[in-house]
């Protein structure tokens, strides 16, 4: 067999600053599959693709394109190799067009290098069309929400000609309805020959649409490939990331009680949000669900300050409360979880400042930072949420995506939050970890705190959540029990007529 | 220019208004809009500026009604934006337009256009006719002489005859003026190698006209004495702080050094600070260029050696005179000399705090425009 | 529904935001036309026109500098080097004018390249590469120049600066004009001025779309440099002679323009549009504060004052429009 | 044992990275030591921190806003005034010397303060809004000193810029060296220097972290402006005398030495010590360059070759010893 693999990776290793992240990979690509690579938080899955598309160089190892030597210079050459990626972060210009992000890096041109605009808003909205999505491609990129956005980035590579497309967890910030359109996409583009390399936290993703699986641990591939999906199971699966076993994979603990901590009445922000009511318990973990753009983020801002309330009041603890700016959020023993990590994270300082960055007490002395304190503090959370770094002066910009956001709980916690604010608190988030996260709420809920979880990820809304409120283009359409409650049953609540 | 005399000199009857060939004219109501157009509007151009306005002041109580506008130069080199005030002066229909030129090569055009649109000019800071423009009036001195005094003045210091050093003392001339027709007559015959000294000099802007012509001018005089050494030479823009600093590493680096020339009084100023603090206050020769109330107060305290005289004062006082008899039609001469001279402790009472300015006869020229 | 109105909606602030700018400029006008009544006239646009244009040439160059996240402090004195280059070639080498002119230009863009060339490959920020070229280029300007203005340049080569068509309206504009057009079409309809806008708005992004980010910028900093040549042609022409200086301070004044005009120094946001109107803002300003006979000082305080609150008001009526 | 061996490499590149500007600072030393039989000496050595002692104090000032992500392009423009207002009150107004200088310190914090909050509160470029701040209080500064150099000023308020500890080392150089040290402290171990880092690397994140932007930007553009009343006390002193214009170009200096110290503009990152490094290592070449006797054209060539070559040489070192 000859192009058994169009693609393959043999003996890469990699290191930054003298750290191994990746020890002899081998890997390989087959014509028209879905290869699914699984990997805790920093096994060095996004490492590994980054060097296929030409951002980092390998220390060694050789890449086989159709049996080729291929020696890729930079993300340029990779494309025209035929390798298509969608980083796990972001990577738009947010200040220009949809279309124009759709095409970025090859504008249609006529002669003279004029751009035939009108082509390809066509072809644009063609596209769209094909897939069933509504979205405005002469709008600001930047006007739409993060998980539009990340479809947006998923379109400009797949209408690529590429032969192989590198998706970097594409769902961790889409709902199960733009999850199907992807999955469609995916599965039509496999009937072409174009080959997948799917990397997710979310298991049974795994199942739905993958092909064959690896697995890294440690910047080392564990076992064979996985040849066939059906051999595989979840809990075997999640043996061979952590290398243990995980009884539970949503071990929830009820505390919710009766004493109301937040009542919400009639908000709204005049623009994504109206007449948003609900109750928050101490004990209580209200989960969010609902399409992308439903106005569950831009709530969960006003919530915490960083967005003007027009309407409505809230009660804080039995006092009226006005949320006027973060800071004051935070001295009410607020905490918010952001959904796009960079919007709560200081990438570009350490560890130890992220985690303390928002507590005062022990901490600071007359305007000066204790830095021992500090110190100590940071590494306690560190060693609590199993931060995977050797200091805590690293920074943050360093550290994997799940370890990122397990510093962003880490900040809650150490400032002893009791209303906790989450945004899609485990995107990016590895199974192991993402149990660490659900303990921790347990504890918060234990300990007389209350959590308003938004969630796009199913499972983890009904497995965590006590209550569930369900909204839809603004407005909340439902409030479950999460006892009575299905996945079907918030999908209509959610997109009702959309759905058919 | 009619029968107007060449060239005035201070000293001579000033005011020597000549009756307008056109007869009287009505003079009542008539406003006459002056613009005035400086490099630059701090220190001696606002010496100048300041003069201006007084004689506008006593132009308006003798019964004119004269007003002043006055624009300067972002910055000191810059040309272009002096071609856009020359440019608006015409838009805004000033009667007379003053100019201490920035650049003259390229102000030309600017200065052609206003010839065009009829408008007389009087062009400050120097004496040279330029071709291919009109100057009505010249009030000013040659920046290459100006400088060539000073290097009298410093051959004088370092040993030579004169009034200055620890040299042979002269008799002073009748007039009491220094300047460079009395300092080369007394020079002729001094012997050349019997002077010597290390000098270093700081000049204004590299590559800047004024500052070109009186480098040129100083080593026209200097490089005809063999011992007298040129042993650094550096820019300090004009500017009082960027002199200290050239100073102090010109000492840093030169030991030896008797003296400096410093090309304008800002600068003469910076240098006489780096003196003191490299302890030098004392026996360091410093020559400069200018004449202000700073500058000659250095001179009282001993600061500075020797300075010579701009006449700052006299370009706002003469300066608007000659613009008011121009816009009343009247001739004026088309030279008026300042006559760069030496100012040093002997005769610095003489040009401040109360410079010596002959009393403009506003009457009579009120009464030859009627 | 929903969204065709906030397409609506988003238009109509969107013209707003867009021609805030002309607002104010408007604005600014009539208060110098009741403030000086020899403001108001054909004549003196022309001549605000006029002492725009270069200034306006090298604002634009400086445009597409800026939104690729950019900044170039060294166009005074690439101008006045062009300039210089020109008038020494023409006079004291004797080459004929074009040529010389050619000339000029030719290593006013070869600058302009290897600032771009020293801020991508050497990967150091543009501020200080072009503060330390600025610094070096004005030496290399006056050792050409040996500090002397150059005058007695061949009268062909100083039309372009000094000529009007039919005796009234002055070359320059046209010039400046023509830059201006060709900058906007540059920047909105063709590949370069798309990847200009995508590498200031996110560089890492544009790398990994297959966008040559390096050749995208140096390409950028020739442009600046070749916007240089033109103005120190014109410069020339105006000055009636060349000289080693003549741009002094014009770095700022270039940005402020832009800034004016609506381009973010952060990269990214821009257009030629607006960085014309920033330079007539510039020039009114300049013209009018001359004509309604201010004090030197207070003028320096007037247009200090003027420029914030320009920006201001700009800000202000953007963000009410937009949110 | 891995993790072990990592920190060890890890902080032996981070040295080098750290130190490779003073390593450059040292070469160029060496180069001026041959060049120069007169460089290379103790008195020499305090002449060069004398004369670089303003722009230091300024410069520091300038390292705490470019880390906030901004500029602060009227600080010529301050020091300036804060000396101006100091000799005036203490001339012509006979304020005692004590009062005056607090009160010129009082108008140029002030003045900080004012462009602060322009930036923050009226969301304007800091690029823009001081640089109409600089022309304004240029203009300010002249209408207060009347244009000309106000000289005459007790000896008390001049001792600080003029005097020298035991007739040797300037009192200037001490004033330099307390404002580093604090400032050093100051970023480096407090609260607000801490928040300063976070706002210039991600202003909504800081936001989100609890951290009042707005006040910490302003807070830093009133201590720029602090820091240029010390620096108009120094400069006083050294000149004997004040002026409106005796802060001109120095916004440009001192942003290129923060900028030669690893200060990046595009904010979040920078440091004290490297800022020193950069201001002593335009000290360094001034110094040098004039005692070598280049000439002058000469020297502005060179110059900006040095600053482009220090920054390249320090960006090349930074990526070898980082990756
Ligand atoms: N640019 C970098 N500099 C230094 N270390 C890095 C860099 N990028 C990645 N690493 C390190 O390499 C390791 C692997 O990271 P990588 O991002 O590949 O993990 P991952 O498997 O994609 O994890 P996740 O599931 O959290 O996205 C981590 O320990 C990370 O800290
Ligand atoms: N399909 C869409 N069409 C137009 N605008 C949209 C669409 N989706 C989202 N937006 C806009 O995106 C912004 C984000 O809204 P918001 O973040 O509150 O939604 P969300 O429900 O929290 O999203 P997610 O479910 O991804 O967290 C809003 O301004 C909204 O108007
Ligand atoms: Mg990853
Ligand atoms: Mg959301």
């Amino acid at each position: 067999m000859m192009a058994e693999y169009i693609l393959e990776m043999k003996d890469i290793v990699k290191s930054f600053y003298g750290v191994t992240v990746l020890r002899g990979v081998n890997f390989g690509v087959r014509p028209g599959e879905v290869h699914v690579l699984l990997g805790e938080n920093g096994a060095g899955k996004s490492t590994l693709m980054k060097i296929l598309s030409g951002v980092y160089k390998a220390d060694s190892g050789d890449i086989l394109i159709d049996g080729k030597k291929a020696d890729v210079r930079d993300p340029a050459h990779s494309l025209a190799l035929g390798i298509g990626m969608v980083y796990q972060e972001l990577s738009l210009v947010p200040e220009v067009s949809v279309v124009e992000n759709i095409w970025l890096g090859n504008l249609p041109a006529g002669k003279m290098k004029f751009i035939d605009w009108n082509g390809a808003k066509k072809r644009t909205k063609q596209i769209f069309d094909d897939l069933g999505v509504d979205i405005d491609v002469n709008r600001k990129t930047s006007s739409y929400d993060l998980g539009i956005q990340q479809l947006i980035e998923i379109f400009r590579v797949i209408s690529k000609e590429v032969k192989i497309v590198i998706l970097d967890e594409p769902t961790s910030s889409l709902t199960d309805v733009e999850v199907e359109k992807l999955f469609r996409t995916i599965r039509k583009l496999k009937k072409q020959g174009i080959s997948f390399v799917y990397i997710t936290h979310k298991l049974e993703e795994v199942f739905e649409i993958g092909d064959r699986v690896t697995v890294l641990r440690d910047g080392s591939t564990i076992g064979n490939t996985i040849e066939t999906i059906e051999e595989a199971t979840e809990d075997g699966l999640v043996r061979m990331m952590v290398g243990r076993t995980i009884d539970e994979q949503y071990p929830k603990i009820s505390s919710v009680t009766p004493e109301a901590i937040l009542e919400a009445r009639g908000l709204s922000d005049g623009k994504n949000f109206f007449d948003v009511s609900f109750t928050l318990h101490k004990g209580e973990v209200l989960g969010v669900a609902g399409l992308v753009g439903s106005g569950r983020s831009n709530l969960a801002r006003a919530l915490f300050g960083l967005r003007r309330l027009t309407d409505g009041e809230i009660t804080y603890r039995g006092e009226r409360y006005a949320p006027k700016n973060p800071s004051r959020a935070i001295e009410n023993r607020f905490g918010l979880i952001t959904k796009d990590r960079k919007d709560g994270l200081l990438l570009h300082m350490p560890i130890r400042t992220n985690i303390c960055i928002s507590k005062k007490e022990g901490l600071v002395k007359g305007g000066f930072c204790l830095r021992a304190n500090e110190k100590e503090e940071a590494e306690k959370y560190m060693r609590l949420l199993n931060i995977d770094a050797n200091s805590s002066s690293r920074k943050v910009r360093d550290l994997s995506g799940g370890n990122q956001q397990k510093v962003a709980v880490a900040r809650w916690i150490c400032n002893g939050t009791k209303l906790f604010i989450m945004d899609e608190p485990t995107r990016g988030v590895d199974v192991g970890a993402r149990v660490e996260v659900y303990n921790l709420i347990n504890e918060i809920t234990g300990n007389g705190g209350a959590v308003l979880m938004i969630s796009s990820d199913m499972p983890e809304l009904l497995g965590i959540s006590d209550n569930i409120m369900v909204m839809k283009r603004g407005r909340v359409t439902a409030m479950l029990e999460s006892g009575e409650c299905t996945q079907e049953l918030i999908l209509e609540k959610a997109a009702g007529s959309e759905m058919k | 220019q009619g029968s107007a005399p060449e060239t005035q000199q201070p000293g001579e009857a000033s005011g020597t208004v000549q009756p307008s060939e056109e007869g009287s004219k009505g003079i009542e109501g008539k406003k006459i809009k002056i613009g005035w157009s400086p490099p630059d509007i701090t220190n001696v151009f606002k010496t100048a500026t300041d003069y201006m306005e007084k004689a506008v002041e006593e132009a308006n109580a003798a019964g004119l009604d004269v007003e002043l506008i006055t624009r300067s130069a972002t910055e000191h080199t810059d040309a272009a934006d002096q071609v856009k005030t020359l440019e608006n002066f015409i838009q805004n229909k000033v009667d007379v337009v003053i100019v201490s030129p920035t650049e003259v090569e390229a102000i030309k055009p600017a200065l052609k256009e206003i010839n065009e649109a009829g408008i007389p000019i009087i062009m400050v800071n120097m004496l040279d006719e330029q071709e291919g423009i009109d100057i009505a009036n010249f009030v000013g001195f040659d920046n290459a002489q100006a400088a060539s005094v000073s290097a009298y003045s410093m051959l004088d210091a370092l040993g030579g005859p004169g009034v200055v050093g620890e040299g042979e003392t002269v008799e002073l001339p009748e007039d009491g003026m220094l300047d460079l027709k009395w300092w080369t007559e007394l020079y002729k015959d001094v012997d050349k190698e019997s002077i010597s000294g290390k000098v270093a000099m700081i000049e204004g802007i590299a590559g800047d006209f004024f500052s070109n012509e009186r480098t040129r001018g100083f080593m026209e005089v200097i490089s005809q004495y063999p011992n007298v050494e040129i042993v650094a030479q550096q820019p300090a823009d004009w500017n009082r702080q960027k002199a200290v600093e050239a100073a102090e590493n010109i000492l840093q680096n030169n030991p030896e050094l008797d003296a400096i020339y410093a090309s304008c009084a800002e600068m003469a100023l910076g240098t006489s600070i780096a003196a003191e603090s490299a302890g030098r206050a004392d026996d360091l020769i410093i020559i400069s260029n200018d004449g202000t109330a700073e500058t000659i107060q250095a001179i009282k305290d001993g600061k500075i050696m020797a300075e010579t005289w701009h006449g700052f004062p006299e370009w706002g006082w003469y300066g608007v005179q000659f613009a008011v008899q121009l816009a009343l039609g009247e001739e004026v001469p088309l030279k008026y000399d300042i006559r760069p001279r030496t100012e040093y402790s002997g005769n610095a009472d003489n040009f401040y705090p109360e410079p010596k300015l002959e009393a403009i006869d506003w009457q009579t020229i009120i009464d030859n425009a009627k | 529904m929903k969204s065709e109105n906030t397409v609506k909606k988003q238009s109509a602030g969107y013209i707003l935001q867009k021609f805030s700018a002309i607002v104010i400029l408007l604005a600014i006008i009539v208060i110098m036309s009741i403030g000086s009544e020899n403001f108001f006239s054909g004549k003196n646009f022309l001549n605000i026109l006029n002492q725009s244009a270069v200034l306006g040439i090298m604002a634009i160059g400086m445009t597409f500098v800026i939104i690729t996240g950019g900044i170039d402090l060294s166009v005074g004195s690439l101008m006045a080097l062009s300039g210089s280059v020109m008038a020494v070639a023409a006079t004291s080498l004797s080459v004929p004018p074009l040529l010389a002119v050619l000339f000029g230009i030719a290593v006013s863009t070869g600058m302009g390249f290897l600032n771009g060339f020293i801020i991508t490959k050497g990967k150091i920020q543009p501020f200080v590469a072009t503060l330390g070229m600025y610094t070096a280029l004005e030496g290399v300007a006056l050792l050409v120049t040996d500090g002397l203005p150059i005058s007695g340049i061949p009268e062909q080569m100083l039309a372009v600066g000094s000529q009007s068509a039919g005796g009234v309206v002055p070359y320059s504009i046209f010039v400046f004009a023509a830059v201006a057009v060709i900058g906007w079409i540059l920047l909105d309809r063709t590949v370069l001025g798309r990847n200009t806008i995508a590498v200031g708005g996110n560089e890492e992004a544009s790398k990994t779309a297959g966008i040559k980010t390096d050749r995208t910028k140096i390409t950028i900093y020739a442009l600046s440099g070749l916007c240089c040549g033109i103005g120190g042609l014109v410069m020339t022409g105006r000055l009636n002679s060349a000289n080693a200086l003549m741009g002094d301070g014009m770095e700022l004044q270039a940005i402020t323009a832009a800034a004016l005009g609506g381009t973010s120094l952060a990269g990214g946001v821009g257009s030629i549009g607006g960085t014309v109107i920033g330079v007539l803002t510039i020039g009114v300003l300049n013209n009018g504060l001359d004509l309604m006979n201010t004090t030197p000082f207070w003028q320096k305080v007037i247009l200090g004052i003027m420029i914030v609150a320009v920006v201001l008001l700009d800000s202000w009526r953007k963000r009410k429009f937009n949110d």
